[in-house]
């Protein structure tokens, strides 16, 4: 009796599996661990968890930093996205294409889809290649260029670190992409990728002296190397930004940036018209896709460091006269409150607009359709109006909004360089940095100098 | 037509031309024998009053019986194309002086030549096989040749590890190795 | 399967020279890779070269390495393989390696009768097989000494120049293309469709026209074309100048390009270069009006010549030959005649008397001729194409040394060569 | 060059800038349908008449005209012996065939199948018999197997071609030239006016005599003989009183009173060519009416 008893039970278990699709059972097969971790986690929270708090709370600094590390390396994934899109697009559409348009509204899930394409590629390395450095090319030219966010200061008090260092500390781990495209140029054993990773260590060594000297006038200027000190240095208006104070330094910098994130007109590291790829040539899957993220975060960095030194980091461009007096405890206090206010008021303005859209629509849009439309339309509207009242009441929502606006117009003009412009010559290039570009830097560094004397007396 | 130029062809080189200078249309055609060729050259492209500057084309001839070499000739001072046919080739050992001299660019024309007919142009540095691959037998644009056979010939087929054929392991040396590893250049 | 040993070298002018000691080197890029014999390389066989400048060239001296560019390779027009010998960037010597489209085109026509042979050249320029078609047609019609009609006369020049328009168009966004400019290719592409589905309305096809005749062309002018023509006449020349400004004016373009390939006028004719490459070196030599053919002669437009001779003379000669052609064609549609279209009284198959004819144009690259040889069958006995790709493709070994890398591609571009007319 | 360095760099950017905004020039192809110049000849295929015939008639000119040997046709000569290629278009056995596409093995669409429905071939042999399988006075021969089946079965007619050597396409072309031949059955549709001067002329009456001679309603399906029994929409302008049209064409003399004869002529046949032509009804596919 109790052995058929077991056979029915066992029986109907895998008849239950039997039904279940595979996601199903792969759902199934996660719940028991789901539940132990959760047993685990508060167990340890019950019995550990004190100390922990405590030995966290000891060492603020340490926790700031590793989550700032790990919230940095997380961004750069939704950002290489969204500038590997923007120039998909936008140069498609300055050569008068319509660009990609397939997947997700827009084309916009391309460049999501471009990262699952090289996750999903074979990964080979050529037969002669130096393998250990092969591999870590990629690693070390992404972490490089990754890190440099550290310092970036996004919004008031939101940034991995303030170092008093900041500028040095950028320029130094800028200087290190450096080093992973030799590495990979190196290591491909290919002869085209030899001749890229060459070009760009002469390039980067070229336009890193261009780069820091043109910084340097603001250094003069702010007496700080601090990023975030800089930025407060610009706040007020639009006329406080550096780049009316330093508008030979911003050309230089700019230039020279262009140069440090190998982007046309100074993609020589990668010109596919002479040295196929370059560095890139014997790359392939993900490590290629290493290269690929690290191009577009660079092309970010650039642009937010511009920003940074030069357009006033996330101050706004008018004095705008924010904080405003929504306490912002208040309003985190008040979460539950409104949270039913916002949902109310998004059903409620879904029941208005269903109505209207049906006596103006009329027959063609039947009463499903209407609240849905409705609902899409007051929750959008609702949305903008609670974003507004964060830009109003969060300087630090504020500041993140004009930082990445600015940003982005940045990375636009990037995209827009590449559209336009022919590549020039390596010789061209490094004249160009030694005999243009290093004088008006020291030009530009005695003049700023002469002035800071000058006017301070 | 230009009755000028026929003057003055017959003028010149009345001795070395076989046969009469032909004209037909815009078209003024001479006949030469190899050995003349640079003399006849030089005195086109530098005679005062013809002055053939532009080499327009340098062409084999594979009559049946014997190899030609035609040359078309451009010149300011003339209205008419000059043709000049080098004639009495041997098919078996055809040979031609190059005209390399007077204009280098006639190096690959001359290498053309050479790739399709085998004519052989003494003075010429550089006359390999220039469209069909190096290790390749014979020449396709004489009437003989006959494609099938030849493209079974070709030695390109062991080259490449996918091409090799199945063939038994041999215990003695190939005595064709060293063309089979020859480049593919 | 014959045997191998059969397979002995041909005797040539290779065996009669000493063989020059060839020094082993990984450098050596007819070096085969082989990981199947489980080493790395092979070895490098006694590899005896066969002429005087191959043994020059495969001889590297201290620190040159070479290079493979091609034969796919993204600045290649088409498939072509440029062995250069670099000393770091800087190139010491090229030797350019052809073949990998040779299709035996002249074997093909000595195989065809006389109208299939207007097909079969017409892939060989596929940027402007109307000109191809006119110089075979050219040398039939000499061959059989046909008269064709004015109107025909003015419908070839009428279509020949716009192809030549397009093709001008597309050499400038490859040009850019090859220089890392991403933007004017699309310009170009954009320019040639127009075209392109313009002469689809008056020949039947895009490419590959098939549409000049022994005697005349294929089909008279339809109100298709006329309206498509029309409707890109009111805006062709401002098009135009609005993408070569892109270019024209662009400092780090004409900085790339100027005093970059030099070739003076000497070399250009002892390398029988031709086409707007040789005017850009000075020579007015055209042959629409040095050795005027069809009603060129009746038409009004200047053969634009520049002496510099660099990569940048030969882009401006470009520019400025488009806007030559825009006048012409727009001649040729005011002073169209009306009649037939094809000589009358041609028989179905051709056979013309015994005889020689050489024809030539003057295509976008240059002079494309050919000679065509009758025995009075109805196949031609021998068919000769001369493609100028071919040699403005020569002159390149003499003008890469001594620049960068990166010149090469704007040289090699700045000559507009196509492969397929050059394998033929 | 500029004057000004970085105006031409400036003047490149605007000019990318302005085409930003500008219109794009792609068309996107499956969603739009491409300008396609008319005289654009980009497809070679074989074209298929109404009836699913490849209208190839073997005659060789392509095969002769193409420059690439891309259409290639050989074939056996007359008497199925020898292989024939590049011979005059008359000495293959293939221009009796139906297609050249068939023969090469390729599938046909099925527009052509369907229209080469098996027929029983006892009465066409009947008839070849007579005439001695001599297709030399083609038209009269069609006419009898007309009369035999009542229209001209395809499968009769290559049967035809198989048997007597005469080209298919010469007899396609035949049967197809003149209007009373007809490769598919005939249908007749008989319409009776129902306006108000011919029900007083007595249209009723034919319509009565009509149905019950034909056993089928007025606006009903077919008959047995693949007749239609319609009323007309309206009058013919000008036609006398009572009107009644078969097959579009106005019957004469036809009243109330001689209703049920002409209705009984109507069951033999009526105006049909030949008058045994039960035999080829049973297989009669419905279309519509050819003349």
């Amino acid at each position: 009796m109790r052995a058929r008893a077991a056979t029915l039970v066992r029986s109907s278990w895998i008849q239950l599996l039997d039904r279940l699709s595979i996601t199903e059972r792969l759902v199934l097969l996660l719940i028991p661990p789901a539940i132990g971790g959760a047993v685990v986690t508060i167990l340890a929270a019950a019995l550990v968890g004190p100390a922990f708090v405590d030995f966290l709370a000891a060492n603020l600094p340490l926790v700031r930093f590793f989550v700032a590390v790990v919230a940095i390396l997380l961004l750069t994934v939704p950002t290489a996205f969204v500038i590997i899109y923007m120039e998909l697009k936008v140069i498609a559409r300055m050569n008068l294409r319509v660009g990609p348009n397939r997947i997700g509204p827009w084309g916009s899930g391309m460049s999501v889809v471009h990262g699952l394409k090289v996750l999903l590629k074979e990964d080979f390395a050529p037969t002669g290649a130096d393998l250990p450095v092969f591999t870590l090319a990629p690693v070390v030219t992404f972490l490089a260029s990754a890190m440099t966010l550290l310092v970036i200061p996004f919004a008031p008090g939101l940034f991995g670190q303030d170092l008093n260092i900041g500028l040095l500390f950028f320029f130094a781990m800028g200087g290190l992409t450096v080093l992973g495209l030799l590495m990979a140029g190196w290591a491909s054993f290919n002869k085209y990728s030899l001749l890229g990773g060459l070009r760009s260590a002469a390039q980067m060594v070229s336009y890193e002296i261009p780069l820091t000297l043109s910084a340097v006038g603001i250094i003069l200027l702010t007496g700080t190397m601090s990023l975030n000190q800089t930025v407060l240095a610009q706040s007020g208006s639009a006329l406080d930004w550096f780049v009316f104070k330093q508008p030979l330094a911003f050309l230089i910098f700019f230039i020279a940036a262009t140069a440090e994130a190998n982007r046309t007109p100074f993609d020589m590291t990668e010109a596919d018209s002479e040295i196929v790829a370059g560095f890139a040539t014997e790359y392939s899957g993900m490590r290629f896709g290493f290269f690929f993220f690290a191009e577009y975060v660079n092309v970010f960095i650039v642009s937010a460091l511009t920003v940074t030194l030069f357009f006033g980091g996330w101050t706004a461009p008018f004095d705008w006269p924010w904080p405003v007096s929504l306490d912002p405890i208040d309003a985190w206090a008040a979460g539950p409150a409104w949270i039913a206010l916002g949902l109310g008021a998004a059903i409620l303005g879904a029941d208005v607009l269903a109505v209207v859209i049906r006596l103006f629509g009329g027959r063609a849009w039947s009463i499903p359709a209407a609240f849905g439309l409705g609902f899409l339309v007051s929750g959008a509207a609702l949305t903008a109006l609670l974003l507004g009242a964060c830009f109003i009441a969060f300087d630090w929502f504020a500041g993140i909004v004009w930082f990445m606006a600015k940003a982005y117009a940045f990375v636009f003009v990037f995209v827009w360089l590449r559209a336009t412009l022919p590549r020039v010559r390596i010789d061209q290039l490094m004249g160009f940095a030694w005999k243009w570009l290093l004088p008006a830097a020291l030009l530009n560094l005695f003049i700023t100098a002469a002035a800071v004397i000058l006017l301070d007396r | 037509m230009d009755r000028a130029l026929k003057s003055r062809l017959e003028a010149q080189l009345g001795s070395v031309i076989r046969g009469a200078v032909r004209q037909r249309g815009d078209q003024t055609e001479i006949r030469i024998a190899p050995a003349d060729l640079p003399e006849v050259l030089r005195t086109v492209h530098e005679s005062i009053d013809m002055r053939f500057e532009v080499l327009a084309d340098l062409a084999g001839v594979d009559t049946g019986d014997t190899m030609q070499v035609v040359l078309h000739l451009w010149g300011e001072r003339s209205s008419d194309w000059l043709r000049i046919i080098v004639e009495g080739l041997p098919r078996e050992k055809p040979r031609c002086p190059s005209v390399t001299f007077l204009w280098p660019g006639a190096e690959w024309l001359e290498r053309e030549a050479y790739d399709m007919f085998g004519i052989v142009f003494d003075g010429n540095r550089d006359l390999r096989r220039i469209f069909m691959p190096p290790d390749y037998q014979s020449f396709p644009l004489r009437k003989d040749f006959y494609l099938p056979d030849d493209a079974s010939r070709s030695p390109g087929m062991g080259v490449r590890p996918v091409e090799k054929p199945h063939a038994p392991a041999v215990a003695e040396p190939d005595p064709a190795a060293a063309i089979r590893r020859s480049p593919a250049s | 399967m014959p045997r191998r040993a059969d397979r002995t070298r041909q005797p040539g002018p290779a065996e009669a020279l000493p063989a020059a000691g060839p020094r082993p080197s990984l450098d050596d890029p007819r070096v085969m890779l082989d990981r199947q014999a489980g080493a790395l390389f092979e070895e490098i066989p006694p590899y005896p070269a066969r002429t005087e400048r191959e043994a020059e060239f495969y001889t590297p001296t201290e620190g040159e390495l070479f290079l493979n560019i091609g034969p796919h390779h993204p600045a290649t027009h088409g498939v072509m393989r440029l062995v250069v010998k670099l000393s770091g960037e800087r190139v010491v010597d090229v030797d350019p390696v052809l073949g990998y489209l040779h299709r035996g085109v002249e074997k093909i026509c000595e195989n065809s009768d006389y109208y299939h042979v207007i097909d079969q050249v017409d892939p060989l320029e596929y940027v402007s097989s109307l000109f191809q078609e006119w110089a075979a047609v050219l040398a039939f019609e000499k061959l059989m000494e046909v008269e064709v009609p004015q109107r025909a006369e003015y419908i070839r020049v009428l279509s020949a120049e716009l192809l030549r328009v397009q093709s001008h168009t597309l050499y400038m966004g490859f040009l850019a293309l090859d220089l890392g400019g991403l933007t004017p290719i699309l310009y170009s592409f954009i320019e040639r469709d127009e075209i392109v589905e313009m002469l689809a309305a008056l020949t039947g096809a895009r490419m590959l026209f098939n549409y000049f005749r022994v005697g005349g062309v294929n089909g008279d002018l339809n109100h298709e074309f006329m309206s498509r023509l029309g409707d890109w006449m009111s805006r062709a020349g401002k098009q135009a100048e609005a993408n070569a400004a892109l270019l024209n004016e662009n400092e780090i373009f004409v900085r790339r390009m100027r005093g970059v390939g030099v070739l003076d006028r000497a070399t250009a004719l002892g390398y029988g270069v031709t086409g707007g490459n040789l005017r850009a070196s000075g020579v007015p030599f055209d042959l629409r009006r040095v050795h005027p053919y069809s009603v060129y002669p009746q038409l009004d437009f200047n053969v634009p010549t520049r002496q510099e001779g660099d990569s940048l003379a030969r882009y401006l000669i470009r520019v400025d030959e488009i806007r030559e052609s825009i006048r012409i064609i727009d001649q040729c549609l005011h002073q169209m005649p009306d009649g037939p279209i094809m000589a009358p009284r041609l028989p179905r198959l051709l056979r013309p008397k015994p005889g020689r004819a050489w024809g030539a144009v003057e295509g976008p690259r240059g002079m494309l001729g050919v000679y065509a040889v009758s025995d009075g069958t109805d196949q031609p006995f021998r068919f000769r194409i001369h493609d100028p790709s071919f040699l403005n493709l020569e002159v390149v070994p003499h003008l890469l040394p001594g620049n960068l890398l990166a010149d090469t591609m704007a040289i090699v571009a700045s000559l507009d060569p196509v492969m397929g007319g050059i394998d033929k | 060059m500029n004057i000004i360095p970085g105006l031409g760099i400036a003047r490149g950017m605007a000019l990318t800038l302005r085409r930003f905004f500008a219109p794009r020039a792609t068309i996107q192809v499956p969603e739009a349908a491409p300008d396609v110049a008319v005289r654009f000849r980009g497809r070679l295929q074989l074209l298929v008449d109404e009836l699913g015939n490849l209208k190839c008639e073997t005659c060789f000119q392509c095969a002769q005209a193409c420059p690439v040997e891309c259409i290639d046709m050989g074939g056996h000569d007359t008497r199925n012996r020898f292989w024939v290629h590049w011979g005059a278009a008359e000495t293959y056995t293939e221009r009796r065939q139906e297609s050249a596409l068939r023969r090469s093995g390729r599938p046909v669409p099925d527009a052509a199948r369907r229209s080469f429905a098996p027929v029983e071939m006892a009465p066409l042999e009947e008839v070849l018999a007579r005439r001695d399988y001599d297709p030399e006075p083609m038209l009269t021969l069609l006419e009898d197997i007309q009369a035999a089946y009542g229209y001209l079965p395809a499968a009769a007619l290559l049967h035809v071609s198989h048997t007597t050597g005469a080209p298919f396409a010469l007899l396609y072309g035949t049967a197809t030239y003149y209007d009373h031949l007809s490769l598919e059955p005939r249908t007749r549709t008989i319409g009776i006016c129902y306006c108000a001067a011919c029900l007083l002329a007595g249209s009723a009456r034919i319509e009565a005599a009509a149905e019950a001679v034909l056993g089928i309603p007025a606006g009903g399906g077919a008959g047995r003989g693949g007749e239609i029994l319609e009323r007309l929409p309206t009058h013919v302008p000008g036609a006398a009183s009572p009107l009644v049209l078969v097959d579009g064409a106005a019957q004469a003399g036809v009243n109330a009173r001689n209703a049920a004869t002409w209705a009984q002529g109507l069951a033999g046949g009526g105006s049909a060519p030949g008058k045994g032509s039960a035999a080829g009804k049973g297989a009669a596919g419905r279309g519509k009416g050819r003349s």
